[in-house]
């Protein structure tokens, strides 16, 4: 075994130093009636060209965004990963450390940190960010958390049925046994409803949470909910699209308290929904409510500038049940990533990767809705997502499109089975006029001969 | 040597106009978002992010790394946090566009080998834990925690029970009551006895109807395997309630004992720990729950099931709990544990346990002479060395050796936790490492115990910066860089 | 930060049972070597290859690679070398498996990809140079030349022409008269004026009908133009031979002259130099070569050809000197200079230029009231500083200048190089630097200029290592580890 | 440009230091005439996306042996590459640094030079090695040139027919222009003749190369030979492949003078012929006739162990046309490459990995003999290639298996037109018993369609 160093000559020599009679003698302590009198049922060892091959099999069997050309979005996206990214995580000193308990022997990682939660902090306008949540979902349930220590107030969370339902569906759960209520504000036009949020607005509503652009690619009228929001004394927290604030206006500026982002379009990769990178920015006053690690400026003994992990007192391994939150193990190599990500496309290179998105985009949406049948969803302005509703069911047109190596969408079935002939489209920078070309002729084929099928059968019966 | 070139923040380093990833012209023959969007959607300040050519930004982070101890580079002996060696081929597989480039809501029928391998790490897991159900969703041990008190709720609930109390032993990782709060229930201390382990007096007068889990990580985080589990396991079931195994400390057991089988009705599993996913400064990891047969029901949405048609997502379950985060899991480490697995199987799981346990008591052995070691000459996989003494006789404190240390090019053990312990310095050296390396490592400790006492408090001497000012860093809390 | 742990030599640290890579049981049913082949074919000795773990493998050559300055980390001003940024996506796309993948001996039709990318790279250079035929075999620059002569002498020979002399400028680099004794020329030392360039007067006497090849570096190795240079080609071109031109210094003039265009005949790329190949600690290169078209016939098979079915290696080449070295080429280093050439476009090559002789400008004017810089205010991409009078005021050289650089982070110039200036320090900054580098590396030359004579005999200070004796390495050389 | 830092400012900023009144004033030197008076006529700039767009594109029209099954050899094998090799070459400090000329500032590679020749010497039990050549063609050619200088000889090279054709061709350029002639030892069954040797080797002789295993695979008389060679006072130069030398004897075993070989079956990647790596070994006497680099063990100042370059007064940088060799630039990172390697298999992985090639190549052998018309070439031991003679074209059976997804071996025909009907194939540790017997029946149906369709052809005529 290439991981276990100890010989046989060594463990003599160890056991003897400890005075023991043999390995199975350290683990006396567990009781016999416990104890595993087989191995365990998983298969036999396989060496590094084995496995490689196995793997190699395994991951030519799906049809990843590698193979084909992927239009999927709803919280993930096929942005592109700058080389640069790959080159500095997998740095060894970066990629195998721990959490940097140890400043003095963690600089690197905590100053790296520290720019990060600046240029979190710059991208949206908001005074501070912390250095990592898990991803989007649980992060928006670590928001409310706040918001209920800050407001005092744990009646109602307000949230519009536009947000994602698999972001929901967590904070929901995370709330299960708590006390606020999570109640909906309706969104009937595919975005939120002024009205239906001001007649459920009242002083026991802790936060309203909204997306933005929202789960269909919607962008909402962020600025008049939070004026709405603020004046009923509750929190405005807005789950935002980082590439977006390329050209959107940020959540500072339209005065969020609480931001929080799915940061993989920040030069993570895809790979089935994690690890991916939560990103939580807020208001300097809420500092010790934020949830998870913080890195701080400070100076070392000699009076030189340095970093350490700071305000450890809302933390778990201190506070314990009354910590701000209970998480430990952060997304801290995304975050890097994440930086190294920002750096490297600066001012200038995220404004115009946001606005080869929604040219994109806005092309590709003009392009289907030439096909007989298709229309946009909604009327609505939108960034680099929309949503379209087709003559015929939508996961036909998904699955008909695979064969010609694209991920064509998604279908609105899945979470909302009202939604059957409505599908939600996602382009990225990496799309080219060409793709755009062939995916919509690839479409208008596919809903062409759907309905021709429908219409024969029509005819027949 | 020096490698400072281009550490300055990327802030002060931006230089206006430089660039490192552009992009390419529009090819598409529609207006910009300032021509199409409503002046109101369009941010009117600039993001103020910095601008740094390729070069400079490579140097930055590449001498910035230089900075860090890594377990690639140096021994770390972190108590609790298993740092082992991160084998270099997970991170090659982990890469493959075949696995990295799959969108997480991509048809099952696309996905069939991501879906197999992930339906095996489930069998995996729940063998291992000798438990029936399994969920990869939980994104770190954290987090399983949580989804495991939520599911034991919404059992509770159910059977329409109303318990409200979570015991925990002092101690436990501070994730344990900080979990069971977010869950809904009352934490309630359970004291340790003079050997470390449950005292079984006070756990008894602590269980009554109101008692839904009992929260026990064993080993325990003095590195002791409590030799009542069975008789604890019994009693919290007579009482109606559920054990929870917190399995950070898996790699001292793997193929040894189960916890299902010692009587834990759910467990946590840190993936990034036991099953070397890279810990990356702080993470991500990923936290796996493993539960008894009734507890499945209630398990989150999606299960991965094989049918006849493949493998599928199954969200068809009414009384589960719902999900505690989008997508998935935390793919990433658990296919890298699933590397792990494949290339350990049955024999070198136990081997990995039997390695670390030996690793530990060696390196116990080789301390103990020197060192105060207050729960005895026997520990699993790690163990718990106090400075007590040295500090009352000395002035030496823990962490002055762990400082110390770091000049040696060592990292410092875990210190000051558990919290029962004064003066704890936790120390596990796992599997992974020689015993040359144990050797050495312990002469160093011991030729620190007799450094000058001033000497160590000023410890390091020979890091990128002497012991910075924390007390500061919180008072005025500077979290960003400003103009 | 010590990063020492497990770099003691790899025998030393060996453990005999230790293993790293693993490899799977036999699954074929035969017997194994020893039972079906003659015992004398069997080897009756161990190899003594060291015993590691892959945790001691990884940390001895991680640890160990923190003893280099490499250019990601520092900046290199390494003159005559062209230490230049490489970018990060050469080695992304460098190692993807539909290219690094590819077998030498596959058939064309192949590899048609592969084939796509190296004759455009013919085309590429032919176009860059101004020369009307490419062969992309030679292994690194010094083969280049050793090509190109061979390729001369074939050209003579079949022209029935007896030339034997290759005339080599003094300032030249040492591959040059190498290469040209393999190739079975006489040199000739054509010496430098008093400006660095070619004395046109000793030239003048040493051209006669014997003479087959002038080498010429330009910019040469001065880093200075010499404009007289169509005078020359046009000299030896009268008397018959040909114009070999050096192109380790294209850096300078990508876009902006062309060797083709100033009278070569001939000439190599150093594509690891100019087109940015990593370095590697000493190679691999790539040194291709382009000539003019009566050379085309005589130049190494095969050629890649573009017909209507496809691109194909071209092995019919009656005339051709035959091959240098096995395979095509360093296709890993030709792929980096396409992917660079691709990248930088046409203005993108010419500016690579001017900001390369930009920036030696800019360094050469901020040291210049500081140090003695023999040749002018101005130069191309390099230029050439002197120690002599800091040598004989203060007594320090060259090379403790150079060492003192390296305290400060900072490689070292090339020193002692070329050998027509005493006390040489050459600069060659690229193009990759910045104006903020450029500063701090001036002024800290300044700042060493000034240090105390002794201290600067001593540097580095603060290096892994002091000066090692070079002597002694070379009197009684070890070169392997023995038992 | 993200690789050129002077923004315009800079520009007008060192342009006034510098006394200069434009980027152009500074090529002033260059005569107007010959001036390029254009741009240069090559494809405009790419962003990383477009170029990694484009080149996944051809990479992906490339039949590699990452989407085939690769039984080519002839000096390049597609033997596995331990993931270490890789994490160890892509570190910065190894990958970005030039020669080790500053030793205070390159211990890190001087003491892996150090180290690779060691594991070179102790893998071919030679005295010696150097640190590096380009690779096995060329690295025959210095040998020469090393022969000569160490003989005083200048007359004859002598060379095993079976010698790869292309290191042939390559020596026999170098040589071209200087004294030697080259002869060729005939080898009818398929390894040297030693009576055509003997008849040959006389006092003008230098040395004698032979290949072992030879360009065919077969196993040579090697310690015949040597005894041979010496006798006359020449030196015996072997090529040999490192992987064998996992079972079979070592050139220092028979008395080899100069050892030479391709190092890329070390961890080095096919990559369409190179960068490979040329191995240098002999005996101690002749050290410095040496070609290339070496890296010597001293101390320095304070009396600490440490590694230089040494005695590079054979090298071109110093003695000029009087050097041992033009080399300078080296293969450094492919022996870097080759040290981990070698130090990742250890001294039983490198048997094991010889003796798996060995044996699955004698199991092809077995399996493809028993398909009729087929047969072995010769009646000689080999290591993992073997040669067969087919009752058809090689090159039709090549061609047809391309479709099959398998790169089948090397038609001798492209060498030698007698050999229309012979294949060499190349077999090595990464096989699989199922992927050879799926070689092995898509093989015996490629070779019966063939004779089917000349026996149909033969009918009908
Ligand atoms: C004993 C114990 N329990 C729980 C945790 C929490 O796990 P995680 O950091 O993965 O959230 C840890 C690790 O930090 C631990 O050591
Ligand atoms: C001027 C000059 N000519 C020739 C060479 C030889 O090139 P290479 O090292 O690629 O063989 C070099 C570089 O080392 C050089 O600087």
């Amino acid at each position: 075994m290439s991981y276990l160093l100890n010989t046989p000559d060594d463990k003599v020599d160890m056991l003897k130093k400890i005075g023991a009679t043999s390995i199975d003698d350290l683990f006396s302590n567990i009781p016999d009636s416990v104890r595993m009198k087989r191995l365990l049922d998983i298969p036999k060892s396989l060496t590094e060209i084995e496995l490689t091959r196995h793997i190699d099999l395994l991951a030519n069997a799906n049809l990843s965004a590698e193979r084909s050309v992927c239009y999927l979005g709803g919280g993930s996206y096929d942005h592109f990963i700058p080389a640069v990214v790959d080159t500095v995580s997998s740095r060894s000193e970066f990629y195998t450390a721990y959490t940097p308990y140890q400043a003095e022997a963690s600089q690197g990682s905590l100053q790296a940190f520290f720019e990060f939660q600046t240029m979190i902090s710059q991208l949206t306008a908001m005074d501070i960010s912390n250095s990592s949540l898990y991803e989007a979902g649980s992060s928006l349930a670590e928001a409310i958390l706040m918001a209920m220590a800050i407001t005092g107030r744990s009646g109602t969370v307000l949230v519009a049925e536009t947000v994602h339902p698999e972001y929901r569906l967590s904070f929901t759960t995370y709330l299960a046994n708590l006390e606020p209520k999570v109640v909906t504000v309706a969104c009937p036009g595919g975005k939120m409803c002024l009205n239906d949020l001001a007649s459920k607005l009242d002083d026991s509503v802790c936060c309203v949470i909204v997306q933005h652009p929202n789960f269909f690619g919607n962008l909402e009228e962020v600025e008049e909910i939070s004026k709405l929001v603020h004046a009923k004394g509750a929190l405005f927290v807005v789950a935002y699209d980082p590439i977006s604030l390329g050209i959107l206006k940020k959540p500072g500026e339209y005065d969020a308290d609480i931001a929080i982002a799915e940061g993989q379009c920040l030069g993570n990769p895809m790979i089935y929904g994690g690890p991916y990178l939560g990103l939580l920015s807020c208001k300097e006053a809420f500092v010790r409510k934020i949830p998870g690690r913080l890195v701080g400026q400070t100076v070392d003994r000699n009076g030189k500038r340095c970093w350490v992990l700071t305000l450890q007192t809302r933390e778990q391994h201190i506070r314990r049940e009354k910590a701000t939150s209970n998480i430990c193990t952060n997304q801290g190599l995304f975050a890097l990533r994440a930086a190294v990500y920002l750096a490297a496309v600066g001012p200038k290179g995220l404004t115009e990767t946001a606005e080869l998105c929604f040219r994109k985009a806005h092309y590709l949406m003009d392009l289907l809705c030439k096909i007989p049948g298709v229309k946009p969803k909604f009327n609505l302005p939108f960034f680099k997502e929309f949503t379209i509703e087709l003559p015929c069911n939508a996961q036909l047109i998904i699955d008909s499109l695979v064969d010609d190596g694209i991920l064509a969408g998604l279908s609105q079935a899945r979470w909302n089975p009202n939604l059957v002939n409505v599908m939600t489209i996602a382009v990225t920078e990496k799309r080219t006029r060409s793709e755009l070309d062939n995916y919509a002729a690839a479409f208008g084929a596919a809903v062409n001969s759907f309905i021709a099928h429908d219409k024969s059968k029509a005819f027949k019966s | 040597m020096d490698k400072s070139q281009s550490t300055g923040l990327l802030f002060e380093i931006s230089h206006k106009d430089r660039r490192c990833h552009l992009l390419p012209d529009c090819d598409v023959p529609i207006k910009s978002s300032s021509e199409l969007l409503d002046k109101k959607y369009l941010s009117n300040q600039s993001t103020g992010l910095p601008e740094i050519a390729e070069i400079d930004l490579i140097r930055h982070f590449i001498n910035l790394s230089t900075k860090n101890m890594a377990i690639d580079c140096n021994f770390y002996p972190l108590g609790s946090c298993t740092m082992k060696y991160n084998p270099k081929r997970h991170e090659r597989l982990g890469s493959l566009g075949g696995l990295s480039n799959v969108h997480p809501l991509q048809d099952d029928k696309t996905c069939q080998g991501m879906l197999e391998i992930l339906w095996e790490m489930q069998n995996y897991l729940g063998e291992i834990a000798g438990l029936d159900g399994v969920s990869l969703q939980p994104a770190a041990g954290a987090q399983g925690e949580l989804t495991a008190l939520l599911v034991a709720a919404a059992y509770f609930k159910d059977k329409k029970e109303h318990r409200t109390k979570v015991l925990i032993p002092d101690s436990a990782h501070g994730t344990n009551p900080a979990s069971a709060a977010i869950a809904g229930f009352d934490t309630i201390t359970i004291k340790s006895n003079a050997n470390g382990r449950v005292d079984m007096e006070d756990l008894i007068s602590k269980i009554d109807d109101k008692t839904a889990v009992f929260m026990i990580t064993n080993p325990n985080t003095l590195g002791l395997f409590d030799e009542q589990i069975v008789k604890i396991t019994d009693l919290i079931h007579k009482a109606g309630g559920l054990v929870y195994l917190d399995g950070a400390n898996m790699n001292a057991i793997l193929g040894i004992t189960r916890p299902g089988d010692f009587g834990a009705d759910m467990m946590h599993y840190n993936v990034h720990k036991t099953f070397t996913g890279p810990h990356g400064a702080g993470g991500p990891g990923s936290g796996p729950i493993a539960v008894r047969k009734q507890l499945i029901p209630f398990l989150p949405a999606p299960i991965i099931i094989k049918t006849t048609d493949g493998f599928k997502l199954d969200y068809d379950r009414p009384k589960s709990i719902g999900r505690v985060r989008s997508f998935f899991g935390n793919v990433g480490i658990l296919l890298r544990g699933y590397f792990y697995i494949r290339t350990l199987g049955p024999d070198g799981l136990k081997q990995v346990s039997e390695n670390a346990v030996l690793n530990a008591n060696y390196l116990l052995s080789l301390l103990k002479d020197s060192f105060d070691i207050p729960h005895g000459d026997r520990c699993m996989h790690e163990f718990v060395a106090s400075a007590r003494n040295l500090r009352k006789e000395k002035k030496i404190s823990a962490m002055d050796i762990g400082k110390r240390l770091l000049d040696y090019g060592y990292h410092a053990p875990t210190v000051y936790f558990p919290l029962v312990v004064s003066e704890a310095m936790m120390m596990e050296p796992t599997e992974t490492e020689s015993k040359e390396t144990l050797d050495s490592f312990a002469a160093t400790l011991i030729k620190i115990r007799d450094e000058d006492a001033e000497f160590l408090h000023n410890a390091p001497h020979s890091l990128d910066i002497s012991r910075p000012d924390e007390v500061r860093a919180a008072k005025e809390p500077v979290l960003r860089w400003k103009k």
